[in-house]
């Protein structure tokens, strides 16, 4: 065999012979490279030619207004981002916001003062998100397909219990929330939202759970080597999404004033959309709460503007159709294919 | 001379060409059997459900659920996923429809043929962006399926078109019978046949399995993956297209909102069918009793006068018990290190 | 001088009803002379999406709004919010519930168009048998209140031979809707008629029936449009169906609207509002008007009509 | 047939006998005609360079050891010799064309074939189709896959290799060496002209190398060239006979392996002197300590059955076995990962409950596990993400105040292990294979650990890296640490051990102690047998016990 150490042993740690640096060095144009600067953008010349070409678009009463349209929506795609981050999805959001009004129903029949009733909401999502996550995390199944079988149970449940009837006479302080406005300005779900984002975005980029969270997306067997407890924290984040929704489903029981079954029908696929199109990957790991929060004023933007130019709502969706595939594709038609391989 | 590390080897040449489990605990029989069983209880409560007629409108019925959810299988294998096939389905319905209204003088195997090739080109389109943008079929499908639908809104007007603007032998083909079956079973059996030799026997087939099992490797090894992803997302747009016909013709109207989230029963039947999301799992006999077991529960509730409002959640509750069932079946199947009980080790030893 | 903009907002674009009734209000607004219509309404038949429609109508500040509700309930707080911001809201077709609007202009009475179904499935099965209902959703507003009627119409003496075996819902689906009545025809042999009050589901009705040879025994009747139904009536499975003129619906509504607009109506108990060539509507006590009879079609007209709606 | 490979697997002392090289090596003199050359390869990704101006030729019937340190780029080389990269710049040339391989597909028709250094495997597909998918034959109208002709020549394949799989199994019923010999069989079945063997020895133990070596003489008398690329100096030794060195993606040399020492080769690929590997002198602990970790008992239902031993501190504690032995499962039940597990772990002489590897974490164990790409680096986060994933708790709650001390750490431990990397918040996925390696040591450094189980911590890790990596072990060791070292190297485990547990069929076959330690002896109980030299025969861990 080879011979013994032929270096002296040096006394401190030895210095390595490759220099890491702490940071690439800065180049302006990776700015670009962010997807927040491109939604950002975005967002500006959205604003920009809708106040260009309709009357109507910068009065702030209006704006104010428009954002009654997206901010349940919004509340959503919070969770609905770290979830994706960690490689799992909930398509059943929007029924659980169908079962929740149910239930803020119920106990408002029962005289559960409106207070009770926001937390009736909570509970029932969150009761919902620990149906799915336990699924997903105790029998090892992919969410979107234990999601696609809940989302019909939970609005299957809603049917049960309403029929073809609905529950009205909520009380008039759920209106306020649903589509009041503080200080008659600031209109109170998209604060509510606001503060949520905040949260969120607190949680997922400053927290060690946010860093788990990308760990988990990244690698989850890694993860879970490395001592995250992986499992616990997909079924809380189902649970979270599920309280959120929870939450969104008061909001909109306010504002719509009444509980039908098929109440916000179809809302998980925009939810998703909004999701990607903030820059959330959908392979898990990569993404930003302020990337949501852009494409979610740049989608709530585009929508209202398409709105006062009575642009028919189908046409909408061909839009936002082609925005979330050309969002995708030109950055990567722009690339070329040299990024192809491995 | 034998090496003597295959002691951890238990799964050896079973018959049959996939070695494995044996038959009871494989997937597919326990599913079949589930929906015998089911059939056979739906029978107790509703004696006509087993008559020869309503069997036979079942299967009529399944024949577009099992020819999307075969379609959709091959997707799924290579980790993909077709969110717009409904969407698909109802533009080239549309567009064929629209063609039936204008030229009602062609003879219908124009209109079919017609409703594939725009099937298949909407689907390519998906396969492009998929296969060689490489970008995430999730996201590309989500995107087209509304960019599709909005078409239908466009082309068509909004207007309906109703049975009075198409031909009478548009409307007849998929109900028409050949040898006691309506053409709709026969097309299915042939789907089913055809993506049965696709995915067992041709080179295509296989490269879509191994590119599910790891899509890296797949390239490692040659496998022009692009060109697969391509096609398979091209064939499931045909086959939508095709549906798309079929759909329209046979419910003799076509608007806007037809087959409106039918994306999500197609995909529903895969995942029964014990179709791993996770791709390179799923065989077609898997996706095909998914898709017959649904549209047995479809057609059955109505049936057993159930309450209209309790199907969506029974059909919910099936899809979860099903799905948890089809875990259950997968787990406890690990690797195994200790020679298992009453056998002796297997050492094969050295050859001197 | 400023033109009058009268916003329709419909249950979902692409429905030929409606689509007829645009037909009307802009017959109206030529007629008037100072009208602009606008014509718009959600992708699919949900209250969020005519909320976010009125949302931005309330924007753009339009004079008035002309809306058939999804939902009876669940608009009305944002088009009280509309009236606070100056908008007049009248509801047609599909109601609002008092409170919401200024007025609601019924296509007919609800009472005769329940009445009128059950009729007609009388005369096509010779007034004795089974019958059953083929709805679309089990939210829908107009068609619920319709199904009530027709129960209340069941009651009457000289129905008395006619049973209603069972509700069901097609959700304006064409694939459940047929599902739906095959599962009628099954699981209920003696069923003589089906009644549909939604187009989809007397399409898919008369579709089945046909498909299970089934013409002559079991006749499909409820509401729809000529220009969709023409067909069926040429099978055979629909002998008659009834709708009201959506052209005359859509006329009338635009027309009172701009009465309100133009302050020459209040909504008030009794009050009378003069509808340009239809006349005058007047209102009773829940703030609602309604037109006219139904008007049956059958083989002897409906190929005519086809031909306009 | 065959008859010159050693009959009885480990007796023979590392490296196992080559099969006679001299007779092979007349295929292969100068004056045959080269039948790959390279010239001025170029590489760059997003602004690295991983390979400037390479080139060398190999001829037909010869083994070329393709040599350097982790990140050199070898790997890189090999992907674009198999079309899966394409060259930036530079040209080659195949049995005299010219060629350019646009896709795998283009290199395997060009006759150039790979068994790369990540698994190339489809866990569901049987192993005759591993082999041959995508050029499966067909037969018969319409054209389809003719499977009895597939799996026969899949049978066909392994007689010759002389190995028994079954060729109907699924892959993911098959073990890591198993796996190894499946790809080897796909190289094979293709008849190339090259064949390139990335680390290929990196999962096999030490018989196993055996008959790929025997292979590699197959080849070689059929004419095949070979590039062998490895980080074991015994092995090149005994199955190359020329070299090629990179460093720093810079061709370095080239020339015969008989004209050039160990130290030398050692040299060109560092570009200075290094220490060598195994140096650790036995502890001085004695055996009075109280062990840190004692194991009693643990059983699993499948995978391992009624393993007990203990571990001192400042005590390296062996794990030997052939691969698929259970070693891993042990120390994945030890660290918390398999819940189905029972027994007792006592620290300290408390007995403690390990549920999940955050309680193993927090009762000072760490492990590194075995498989870097899935169980180990997380590849698309930042390095110092990685390595403070496991001490998140210890930084602080809101960690953007604490990035300081992150980097800190990170530095601290990439600095010790010489990591190679431009900055910290680089992607590990941009790291070489053995770079990667060390970002999951440092991870697992970071925790500073009482007991660290290092799962194979040196695979495909190069040369003059190894030697700081068990230097740095030994140094913790020195200051008191508990290590577990499983490993498949026998001298690794030899050198660096002070007590040597063999696991053989999920059970504990034998104990030794450093001076009771031979080659043969570890050999023949990995194998299932007792070796008569160890004839105190103490059995499955009582020795362990005092
Ligand atoms: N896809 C890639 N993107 C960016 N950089 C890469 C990529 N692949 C390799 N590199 C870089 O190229 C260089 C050579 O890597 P390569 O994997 O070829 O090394 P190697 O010689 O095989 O090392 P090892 O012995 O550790 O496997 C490394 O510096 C690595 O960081
Ligand atoms: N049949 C198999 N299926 C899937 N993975 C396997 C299989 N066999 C082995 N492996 C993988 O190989 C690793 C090693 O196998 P195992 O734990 O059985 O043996 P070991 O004694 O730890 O072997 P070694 O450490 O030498 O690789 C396992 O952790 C596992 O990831
Ligand atoms: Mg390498
Ligand atoms: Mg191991």
């Amino acid at each position: 065999m080879s011979s013994m150490s032929s270096m002296n042993e040096p006394a401190s740690p030895p210095r390595s012979r490759y220099r890491i640096d702490e940071k690439a060095r800065f180049q302006p144009r990776d700015l670009l490279r962010h997807w927040e600067a491109l939604l950002a953008i975005l967002l500006v010349l959205v604003c920009a030619v809708n106040g260009l070409l309709l009357p109507h678009f910068f009065d702030p009463y209006n704006l104010a207004d428009s954002t009654f349209n997206f901010s349940e929506k919004a509340m959503i795609a919070l969770p609905m981002a770290l979830l994706i981050i960690c490689r799992e999805i909930d398509i059943s959001v929007s029924a659980i916001i169908a079962l929740a009004s149910v239930a803020m129903g119920l106990a408002n029949q029962a005289g559960v003062p409106p207070l009770g009733l926001l937390l009736v909401a909570i509970a029932t999502g969150t009761a919902c998100g620990l149906l799915n996550g336990a699924l997903v995390t105790r029998l090892g199944l992919p969410s979107i397909v234990v999601t696609i079988g809940s989302m019909s149970l939970f609005r299957g449940l809603a049917s049960v219990v309403l029929g073809d009837q609905a529950f009205t006479q909520y009380p008039e302080v759920l209106g306020d929330w649903g589509q009041g406005y503080f200080f008659d300005v600031l209109p109170r779900p998209f604060v509510v939202w606001l503060l949520a984002a905040v949260v969120f975005a607190v949680l997922l980029h400053v927290t060690r759970w946010g860093r788990r969270l990308y760990a988990i997306g990244n690698n989850p067997v890694a993860a879970r080597f490395s001592g995250v407890a992986v499992d616990r924290y997909r079924l809380a984040l189902f649970v979270l999404t599920g309280a959120m929704a929870g939450l969104a489903a008061f909001f909109l029981t306010g504002r719509i004033g009444s509980t039908r079954p098929n109440i916000a029908m179809g809302w998980e696929l925009e939810i998703i959309t909004v999701v990607i199109l903030g820059g959330v990957s959908i392979a898990g790991g990569t993404g930003s709460i302020g990337g949501v929060m852009l494409s979610v004023l740049v989608m709530g933007m585009l929508t209202y503007g398409l709105a006062l130019a009575n642009i028919p709502g189908i046409i909408m969706t061909i839009v936002v159709g082609a925005l979330l595939l050309a969002t995708i594709a030109i950055p990567r038609l722009l690339r070329g294919r040299q990024g192809a391989g491995r | 001379m034998a090496l003597n590390f295959l002691t951890s080897l238990r799964a050896s040449s079973a018959p049959g060409r996939e070695a494995g489990e044996p038959l009871w605990q494989r997937r597919e029989p326990l599913l079949a059997l589930l929906t015998v069983v089911l059939i056979l209880l739906v029978g107790v409560r509703a004696p006509v459900f087993l008559s020869a007629q309503s069997m036979d409108n079942l299967l009529t019925d399944s024949a577009i659920t099992i020819m999307l959810a075969l379609a959709q299988m091959l997707v799924i294998l290579t980790r993909g996923i077709d969110l717009s096939v409904a969407s698909n389905l109802a533009l080239s319905g549309m567009m064929s429809a629209l063609l039936a209204m204008h030229f009602p003088a062609l003879p219908v195997g124009v209109f079919i043929l017609m409703a594939v090739l725009i099937g298949l080109m909407l689907g390519l389109l998906n396969g492009w962006l998929i296969g060689y943008l490489e970008l995430p079929p999730i996201v590309v499908t989500l995107g087209s399926m509304s960019v599709y639908r909005g078409m239908v809104f466009v082309l068509s007007g909004g207007a309906w078109v109703s049975s009075r603007n198409m031909p009478a032998d548009f409307i007849a083909f998929p109900l028409a019978r050949l040898g006691g079956l309506t053409h709709l079973v026969w097309l299915g059996a042939l789907a089913v046949v055809a993506i049965w030799f696709l995915a067992r026997h041709t080179r295509f087939g296989r490269d879509l399995y191994a590119i599910g099992n790891d899509p890296a490797a797949a390239a490692y090894v040659g496998i022009a993956s692009r060109g697969r992803l391509l096609w398979t997302y091209g064939l499931s747009g045909a086959m939508a297209g095709l549906a798309g016909y079929l759909w329209v013709a046979r419910y003799a109207v076509a608007y806007t909102e037809i087959a409106y989230g039918f994306e999500l029963t197609v995909i529903a039947a895969c995942v029964i069918g014990g179709v791993s999301i996770a791709g390179g799992v799923g065989q077609v006999s898997g996706a095909v009793l998914g898709a017959l077991f649904l549209s047995v529960i479809n057609n059955a509730l109505p049936i057993m006068r159930i309450s209209p409002f309790w199907q969506s959640a029974l059909t919910g509750l099936v899809i979860l018990c099903a799905v948890v069932l089809n875990a259950r079946g997968k787990q406890g199947r690990r690797k195994q290190i200790l020679p298992l009980h009453g056998q002796k080790s297997v050492i094969t030893g050295s050859r001197a | 001088a400023e033109k009058v903009r009268i916003a329709m907002v419909v249950k979902s674009l692409g429905n030929g009803f409606f689509d007829a009734a645009h037909e009307g209000a802009k017959e109206a607004a030529r007629e008037l002379g100072d009208v602009e219509v606008i014509y718009t309404g959600p992708t699919t038949p949900t209250a969020e999406g005519q909320i976010e429609i009125v949302n931005s109508l309330i924007s753009q500040k339009v004079d008035a709004i002309v809306i058939s509700a999804n939902d009876a309930n669940a608009l009305v707080p944002i088009t009280k919010r509309a009236m606070q911001r100056g908008v007049k809201v009248l509801s047609f077709d599909s109601g609002i519930a008092k409170g919401g609007r200024l007025m609601q202009l019924n296509p007919s009475n609800a009472e005769l168009i329940g009445l009128k179904q059950i009729q007609m499935a009388a005369e096509a099965i010779g007034g004795a048998g089974d019958v059953a209902i083929l709805s679309a959703t089990a939210q829908a507003t107009n068609q619920n209140i319709w199904i009530g009627e027709m129960k209340k119409a069941l009651a009457r003496p000289e129905f008395s031979r006619m049973k209603l075996v069972a509700t069901v819902y097609g959700d304006d689906q064409s694939d459940k809707s047929y599902r739906e009545a095959i599962g009628l025809l099954r699981s209920h042999p003696g069923l003589k008629a089906i009644i549909a009050p939604t187009t989809v589901g007397i399409n898919a009705a008369g579709k089945a029936v046909v498909d299970e040879k089934l013409v002559g025994k079991v006749y499909v009747t409820g509401l729809g449009l000529p220009s969709e139904m023409a067909g069926h009536v040429k099978s055979g499975a629909v002998k008659s169906f009834a709708i009201w003129n959506p052209i005359d619906l859509g006329y009338a509504a635009t027309y009172a609207a701009y009465q309100f607009v133009k302050g020459k109506a209040q909504g008030k108990e009794g009050e009378s509002i003069a509808v340009g060539r239809m006349g005058s509507i007047k209102l009773d006590a829940a703030g609602e008007a309604a037109l006219a009879p139904p008007f049956t079609y059958d083989a002897s007209n409906v190929d005519k009509f086809a031909k306009i709606f | 047939m065959s008859s010159h490979v050693m009959s009885i697997p480990g007796t023979a002392l590392h490296p196992p006998q080559a099969p006679a090289r001299s007779a092979m090596r007349a295929v292969a003199d100068d004056s045959t005609a080269p039948v790959l050359s390279l010239s001025g390869i170029g590489k760059r990704f997003q602004g690295v360079v991983a390979l400037q101006d390479v080139g060398f030729t190999v001829r037909p019937g010869e083994v070329m050891a393709l040599l350097g340190e982790n990140g050199a780029g070898k790997s890189t080389l090999v992907k674009i010799l198999t079309g899966i990269h394409q060259p930036d710049e530079g040209s080659i040339h195949l049995g005299g064309r010219e060629v350019r391989f646009a896709s795998a597909q283009d290199a395997m028709r060009g006759g150039i074939t790979a068994v790369h250094q990540e698994t190339v495997m489809f866990e569901e597909l049987s192993v005759a189709e591993n082999i041959w998918i995508g050029r499966q034959p067909l037969c018969g109208t319409p054209r389809r896959i003719d499977w009895r002709r597939m799996e026969d020549e899949a049978r066909a394949l392994f007689a010759r290799l002389e190995v028994d799989l079954p060729v109907r199994a699924r892959v993911k019923d098959l073990s890591v060496a198993q796996r190894h010999f499946v790809e080897i069989a796909r190289a094979l079945s293709q008849q190339a002209q090259v064949v390139i063997m990335d680390e290929p020895t990196a999962a096999l133990s030490h018989h196993e190398i055996g008959e790929l070596y025997r292979i590699i003489g197959q080849l070689r008398r059929a004419g095949t060239a070979v590039i062998f690329i490895s980080h074991k100096f015994d092995e090149i030794y005994a199955v190359a006979d020329r070299y090629t060195v990179l460093r720093d993606g810079r061709f370095i040399a080239s020339g015969e392996l008989a004209d050039i020492t160990e130290q030398q080769l050692v040299a060109l690929m560092v570009g200075r002197e290094v220490g060598q590997v195994f140096s650790r002198a036995a502890s001085n602990t004695e055996d009075q300590t109280a062990p840190v970790l004692e194991v009693k008992h643990l059983s699993h239902p499948s995978e391992f059955d009624d393993v007990s031993f203990a571990v001192r501190p400042g005590e390296i504690l062996g794990f030997y076995g052939l691969v698929g032995a259970g070693r891993s499962e042990v120390m994945h039940a030890l660290f918390g990962l398999s819940p189905e597990a029972q027994g007792a772990v006592w620290i300290d002489g408390r007995e403690v409950k390990l549920c999940s590897p955050a309680q193993a974490i927090a009762h000072g164990l760490a492990y590194v596990p075995e498989d870097r790409q899935r169980q180990g680096a997380l590849l698309s986060l930042p390095i110092f993400q990685n390595i403070t994933l496991p001490v998140l708790p210890g930084i602080g709650f809101f960690l953007r105040r604490h990035r300081r001390r992150e980097i800190d750490i990170a530095r601290r431990l990439c600095e010790q292990l010489e990591l190679k990397a431009s900055h910290f918040h680089q992607h590990v996925a941009q790291l070489s294979g053995g770079n990667q390696q060390k970002v999951v040591l440092a991870k697992w450094l970071a925790t500073q650990p009482r007991v660290l189980i290092l799962d194979e911590p040196t695979k495909g890790i190069d040369i003059g890296s190894k030697a700081a990596v068990h230097r740095f072990i030994g140094e913790l060791v020195a200051q008191g640490l508990a290590v577990i070292l499983v490993s498949s190297e026998l001298p690794e485990v030899m050198g660096m051990s002070d007590r040597i547990v063999v696991m053989h069929q999920g059970r504990v076959q034998q104990v030794f102690s450093r001076a009771e330690a031979s080659a043969e002896a570890l050999a023949a109980a990995a194998s299932g047998g007792l070796h008569a030299d160890a004839a105190t025969a103490t059995l499955a861990g009582e020795a362990t016990w005092h």
